[in-house]
């Protein structure tokens, strides 16, 4: 696509697929579905354009076991979905996170459960996108609030997928992903690519899952000379499996070990007029416009508000509040959910501050007046 | 909208069978003007069905058969259905 | 024959849902109306009737009816179905569904339904697209054709859907067109009293998706377009191969008569209750 | 209208164009050099229904990117007016496509034949949108003629361009008439050029 | 099967089976899987011979369809999976909270994520069952912690989703699943059965999703003259599609208006040795039996230790914890995963006591003298 | 002929992984044996070939093999194996599969491949039973016969591998048993050059469970019983049908040629390639 | 071993069933009016590994399910006995079947070739497992002869109940042999009902 | 367990096909013994394998083949193998 001038108007998915170009995806496996469909549609023209793959496969199932294969064939890989099509991505999305497959999965979250609202706004998959396999692994959720951001989200998403050999999901709400807004997109050149690391042993040496100083192990694609094995059964480090309880436990609290230790990196948390704040504003997607709106009304009315704005969800950036606890006297969170990043900051609150929630479930958004009006009746 | 709101536009005379579109329901896809074997039917100035030569109605039914809107009404004055061969 | 009038009387839900959500000229409620026109014509009780869809265009089509309806998840409606079916034998359960919905998502499920060879009538609406999510190719597009995930041509084959559910074991298979809602009529009248699984494949026209990018005109070309390529199969059998190329041929295809789900099903109970008698004697 | 935000909703029914129209005068703000949003609500995912496109033009950040206070406000269907009017500005601009509006809720609006104009002229309704950008270009002036006529060639199918400027010409001038009515002034004619 | 003495030896996943026959379940779908196939082989045998019905879905996704469909045929269902198989489910699942149809889900937890390890024994699944399918909704999950309570617990699930016209998730370890125990189950005749509310107006007067006063609304079986509709869509109290904004919230807030005011017949914990518990264990599953353990141990030493035992995992009974707060020092929750009840202890702490946590994510399980081990170290 | 010594030695992986899991006289060692007896003969280069399985006893062949090995979810073995194909054309992609995950939780995934024509050879193991779980009947379990979820007897009819898998569109079909290795490694060979979605039926035994509780004999009583009912296609035409009632046709029993999925895709790479340099011109 | 509680653990591989006779052995239990836990370990998914069941007896209540200090092991395989007799209590008893284990890790263990004389005496090794339970009987009284009869009786396949009486019987049998040598002692012969 | 510690039980003379069983491998299934076409296996009292009578061994291999354990394993002395008919 060619620019005819540095901004442009483009709409949320839209900067998903052009993130995705950009980070370097080359396979896209998926089936359609309100509101991400344009995601699909647009790399099902640009990939074959760039010499990429794109695949409409017969249900969610397949396209998330599509792009795993392709990903251990050693492409950047990238679905995209909506609330039912996640659900039914969760066995495969548990199968990616214990082979330690990188690959990248948009889910663009509208009112639920079930079929719902298919064109609301929504943000009720939150804690899905954390606990939604069976099983416990760990699991990194990006969540964009503007159209930039689903640029530059989509591009770190692809990059942390391949660092840490995880799966990586981009959740966004219905309204990032439908606005079209004035954005100024990088040049391919400057956007950052992350590479997996590849071995380079002599094959018979390699280990496929033997964990690094980063904890994470470099990463062979099928057909370049390393002949090795990847299954979903709990496996040693050779990647056979195994019911020797030291391995068993090394696999999975291995799991656990790489996202730690690649924690700060991972937790992307902007902080607006915090330096002052007494009360905060804890928030992010498309409820992070709301707060920013309420907040300049705030500011301007001399309440000292400031604006958490979470980036990453997952891991749970709790850094990002405990440093701010001492000053703060109430907590408010808005959400499209009835409260689910709430009992997190609940948790880390730990009784500290006054936490408040302010949901909606109806398939429209909070605004930010009803933000202004919240918070000052917490400040009284 | 419920039916009772959905005036009939148009009936035919005692005479010929009688037509009735419901205007609200209608949204003038042309499928009965176009397959009515004796172009008794047409479209208006804001695209809305009308019999034009009801007189020429057989009630051959195919307009009711294929209106995806169930707006259209054929209504014989005590007689058989003659139904077309259709393909 | 009952008049449209009357149609909606007895059959639609007289509350908000008029008109239907669908595009103007959309052959969904022509088939729906055929339908209606067929249940009423064999004088069923809309209490004994269950009406099941799943996700796209056509699934929207249960809602405005006054039978039993259930609105279930994308490619989903056969299992709910099977469920039903089996919980409430006496009634007679009907499913709606898509091209994708049956045969992309749902694909898996329409095979074993046949298989299993339950007594549930399956109407397949196929418009040779995904209608609802705004026209991505489906497992019934043309090679060749296009879709707004294969804007230069479609390079899947598509299912022969009367061939695959035959060879997955239905027992009743019918196809036709919206454009002959009489033969429709027909073919769903007797597929809803064939005992055991039965398919009936319309083959009908999304102007607003398949039709604009494939540059097909209006739903009446559409509908001209059925009329042509359609060839009863009494005739067809009577022409040779090569004439039929590029043809649709329509009617009962076929139609055979094996033992039904639930009836068997109700002589594994008989069993094993004479299993426990004795063993309690 | 607030000096550095104006909010825009276009409504209408399902086939209307009315989203592209949105779009088009979303990307000649930007080549204006003003920043935007854009949004639009869908109906039941199915086609058909109350169709809505909005628009927030401003000089400095936008945030929040639905309209809270409509600045300008076109109905070109009976339910979208009636659906969506309820957040007009009492000095907010009202535009009325009087084919399909028949109960028009203020006397202040500028009521307007927009389809039938557009049947009329160019023996379809397809560029209706295009029509009624000309007619909003002319009553706000919040983006600039060229900057529109940049977007519309930009936007439409390629081999369209020259009716599709034609069909915003139109719109430009069944405003100017219908202004002339309305305000009992003349307005300016020449293209509002920044 | 007839009793030879009021004792008998009964494997969990057979007392489930029981429990489910004598709470009145009359049809069960499922897919086989290991660990919970012993359900499925136990009432393929038993169902029909009560005149009930089994069928053999394709996968589980037809299975949890199955019981759906069955459920509004007027049948009590139930089916039986684990992990993976759950996994599958969670996009139906969303459908039956939604629609609120009542069935149970027996997930026997294996070890995971993906196909892990099938054997062995874990409690990896408990966010899971309460957040597995994307959307807002409210679910019930009870978990067992021997074979008696299997029983009772499959008897409470059933009449729960019953009453609340909303599925209910009986989580069970592998451990529970597959040991055998003396067990003295109660007649067929004791057993307490509750029945969905059914309609009694006439036909036309009958809206689906009207709550009354107990937040439930009355449901009509298909077939019986109650003509209705039944989607995934969010929906007005006829349970037509609505995307207006009031109603859609009345839709959702009404999904947990009944199962707050619910809350405390649904909740099930029992104490032991509280009263006068400076430190407790907070356990359950499989892990209330080395807490057990451990607690006769810790009193022998004088320890002022108490058991906390959940047998109602979701809605979280936070009211237990709350209400000894006060008194108790320190909490120790020894779980099979990596720490998901102890998220939600933490939660409901708000940093009054210390709490620790004692985790195994190996197959194997944590022993009494751990948990002994533990607790000492923790009181030091 | 290699020796199962240099079969060990030049395919199997070499630590800890023998011997295998299966149960005593299971076939499905004896299949992958002649798997690699015909991927020897044909001198494939190890690094190329994928070998990728679902879940069951059968799922469990990969680990033991010295190719690049992929052991996925229970019925998502093609779908994976599409992925890495189309990532990866130039490597030959087999699939092993048991009856249950193949065409019970896989069967929309197969019907798919087949539609799509992808080159993927696809060996399915069909012993009549869900092995690995314990034995519940499974789609292709014979009518009437026992499993542990029916102890009465099967009431659903088994599906026709080959008849859908034809009806879906794969393009190579072949049939054969256990018992026949020669045809077995043949049929693998000719299904592995064939270029398109290619399907090898094999019918074996699984005493344990299939065995045991239908009453069929040891493991040698079952091969024995292979051997009985196999009819080779070649005579099988020449036979009439009611000679050939409870006879399974073994054999090459469909071959066709019809464009491959990947190489389409290429063409469609190098049009949209062309189209963009023609826009950026 | 302890007054109130026991644990036992039969140890060996796939198709011996080893299973079935912990099942019988804590149904015995039952019929002896004790309380009593059972359990297994599986190995992966498929058949042929080392399998393994425990039973834990007691008087009073049984919390936690699983072996902490094995009172009584049965071992039938070479590989069960090394893999699973780390945590034998030192007074504990050891029964091998020397048919499958050759190396015996404790000079106390009682040592019957329990399959190769149940094939002698059957002319197959399905009955080793019954046999077996003869053995343990013999050896420990944990359960009562009477209680272990009705257990067999009521688990075994029906019409098969004589042909297992008779191999536990056997069990017994060897088992008054062995502890011959074994303890130098002659053991009561009589059946000790309870 | 690795191959190298698996000891062959039993080779024939160079006359005559090697034969060599895997014993720690065989699983005592039988197969070899059914279908070999010359009865040169049988069983031992363990149930393991053993060539009884190599010498009639016509390298046939069908035992390689069909056993499902890799446990044996036929060389011919500088022959080429006489692959019997299957069906
Ligand atoms: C699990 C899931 N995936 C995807 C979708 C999105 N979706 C809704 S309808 C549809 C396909 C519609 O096509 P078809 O079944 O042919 O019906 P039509 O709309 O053409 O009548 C899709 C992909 C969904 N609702 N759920
Ligand atoms: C999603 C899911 N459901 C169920 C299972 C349990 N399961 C494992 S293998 C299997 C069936 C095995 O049968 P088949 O595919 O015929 O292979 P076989 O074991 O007979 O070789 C089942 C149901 C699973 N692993 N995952
Ligand atoms: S067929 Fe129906 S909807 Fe179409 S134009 Fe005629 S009356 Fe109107
Ligand atoms: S999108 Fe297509 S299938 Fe859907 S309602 Fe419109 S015309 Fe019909
Ligand atoms: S259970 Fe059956 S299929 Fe599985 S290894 Fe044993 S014999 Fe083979
Ligand atoms: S076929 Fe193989 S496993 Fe079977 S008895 Fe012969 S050597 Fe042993």
């Amino acid at each position: 696509m060619s620019r005819k001038s540095s901004y442009q108007l483009m709409q949320g998915n839209e900067a998903v697929a052009e993130g995705a170009l950009a980070a370097g995806v080359n396979f896209f496996a998926g089936y359609p579905i309100t509101p991400s469909t344009e995601v699909a549609e647009i790399l099902a023209d640009r990939l074959p354009a760039n010499g990429g793959k794109f695949i409409q496969m017969e249900d969610e199932i397949g396209s998330i076991a599509a792009i795993i294969g392709a990903s251990i064939g050693g492409c950047k890989t990238l679905t995209a979905t909506s609330g039912p099509g996640f659900s039914l991505m969760q066995e495969n999305l548990g199968f990616a996170c214990l082979a330690e497959i990188p690959l990248v999965i948009v889910n663009v979250m509208r009112g639920g459960p079930s079929t719902g609202m298919p064109t609301s706004p929504s943000q009720g998959d939150v804690m899905q996108s954390r606990w939604g396999t069976h099983g416990d692994h760990p699991i990194i959720v990006l969540t964009p609030a503007t159209v930039e951001e689903a640029f530059q989200y989509t591009v770190k998403a692809v990059n942390l997928a391949e660092k840490y050999r995880n799966p990586v999901i981009l959740l966004m709400d219905e309204v990032i992903a439908h606005m079209r807004a004035r954005v100024s997109l990088p040049p391919a050149s400057m956007v950052e690519k992350v590479n997996r690391v590849q071995p380079n042993m002599p094959p018979e040496w390699y280990l496929p899952y033997e964990r690094s100083a980063t904890g994470v192990a470099p990463m062979a694609s099928f057909g370049d000379g390393y002949r090795y094995h990847v299954t979903g059964l709990v496996h040693d480090a050779k990647g056979y499996p195994t019911a020797n309880p030291n391995e068993c436990r090394d696999n999975i609290r291995g799991l656990f070990t790489k996202i730690e230790r690649g924690f700060r990196e991972i937790c992307m948390v902007d902080y607006e007029c915090m330096d002052d704040a007494e009360h905060a504003i804890v928030a992010y997607g498309s409820m992070v416009l709301s707060a920013r709106s309420a907040l300049e009304q705030l500011r301007e009315s001399g309440c000292k508000v400031g604006l958490i704005k979470l980036g990453t969800l997952w891991p749970f950036p709790r850094f990002a509040l405990e440093q701010y606890l001492p000053q703060l006297k109430t907590i408010l969170v808005p959400e499209l959910n009835m409260g689910q990043i709430y009992r997190e900051v609940l948790r880390v609150n730990a009784g500290k501050a006054v936490i408040e929630k302010l949901n909606r479930v109806n398939g429209t958004l909070i605004t930010p007046n009803e933000i202004v009006k919240t918070v000052k009746g917490l400040i009284r | 909208m419920t039916k009772k709101s959905t005036l009939p536009t148009e009936t035919g005379s005692s005479e010929h069978p009688e037509i009735t579109i419901f205007s609200d329901w209608c949204k003038s896809c042309g499928i009965c003007v176009a397959f009515c074997p004796k172009e008794v039917l047409a479209m208006d100035e804001n695209r809305k069905v009308f019999a034009k030569s009801p007189q020429n109605c057989i009630a051959c039914h195919m307009c009711e058969l294929r209106c995806p809107d169930f707006a259209i009404n054929v209504k014989e004055v005590e007689k058989q259905p003659n139904l077309e061969e259709e393909s | 024959m009952i008049s449209n009038s009357q149609l909606v009387n007895k059959y639609f839900r007289h509350n908000k849902k008029f008109p239907h959500i669908w595009c103007p000229g959309c052959g969904i409620g022509i088939i729906l109306g055929n339908m209606l026109r067929a249940i009423d014509a064999l004088a069923l009780d809309k209490n004994d009737i269950a009406f099941v869809s799943g996700i796209g265009c056509t699934g929207r089509a249960p809602v405005y009816v006054d039978f039993n309806t259930l609105h279930t998840t994308h490619g989903r409606a056969l299992p709910f179905a099977t469920g039903l079916k089996l919980a409430r034998p006496e009634m007679k359960v009907i499913v709606a569904t898509g091209d994708g919905d049956a045969t992309a998502i749902g694909g898996n499920h329409l095979i074993h339904a046949c298989r299993r060879n339950i007594d549930i009538t399956t109407i397949i609406f196929n418009n040779y697209i995904y209608g609802m999510t705004g026209g991505q190719y489906s497992p019934t597009t043309p090679h060749g054709d296009k879709a707004y995930t294969c804007k230069l041509g479609n390079i899947e084959r598509p299912f022969n859907i009367s061939q695959l559910v035959e060879a997955a074991g239905a027992t009743f298979v019918g196809r036709t067109t919206s454009y002959h809602t009489l033969q429709l009529q027909n073919i769903i009248k007797k597929a809803i009293l064939h005992k055991g699984f039965s398919v009936v494949e319309v083959i009908t026209h999304c102007p607003t998706t398949y039709g604009r990018i494939n540059k097909k005109g209006s739903a009446v070309d559409m509908l001209r377009w059925q009329k042509e390529v359609a060839v009863d199969k009494s005739r067809a059998d009577k022409m040779d191969p090569k004439e039929l190329e590029g043809k649709i041929i329509t009617g009962v295809l076929m139609e055979r008569e094996l033992p039904e789900f639930c009836e068997q099903y109700d002589t594994i109970i008989e069993e094993a209750q004479n299993q426990q008698q004795g063993k309690s004697k | 209208m607030s000096q550095t935000t104006t909010e825009i909703r276009l409504a209408g029914s399902g086939g209307q164009g009315l989203i592209t129209a949105g779009i088009i005068l979303a990307e000649a703000a930007i080549f204006d050099n003003k920043n935007v949003v854009q949004s639009q609500s869908y109906g039941p995912e199915a086609r058909g229904g109350a169709s809505r496109a909005e628009i927030i033009i401003a000089d400095g950040p936008i945030f929040f990117p639905k309209a809270t206070w409509v600045d300008i406000f076109l109905a070109m269907s009976q339910k979208a007016c009636d659906q969506y009017s309820f957040d007009i500005k009492n000095e907010g601009i009202f535009i009325v496509d009087t084919t399909y509006v028949k109960q028009i809720p203020t006397s202040s609006a500028v009521a307007i034949p927009i389809s039938s104009a557009t049947r009329e002229k160019f023996g379809k309704e397809l560029f209706s949108n295009i029509v009624a950008l000309g007619v909003i270009c002319e009553v706000c002036k919040v983006v600039s003629a060229k900057a529109l006529k940049a977007a519309i060639s930009n936007r439409v199918p390629a081999g369209t361009e020259k009716i599709n400027l034609e069909a915003f010409a139109f719109g430009q001038k069944l405003a100017k008439e219908a202004l002339k009515n309305h305000n009992g002034a003349e307005n300016e004619a020449i293209e509002a050029d920044t």
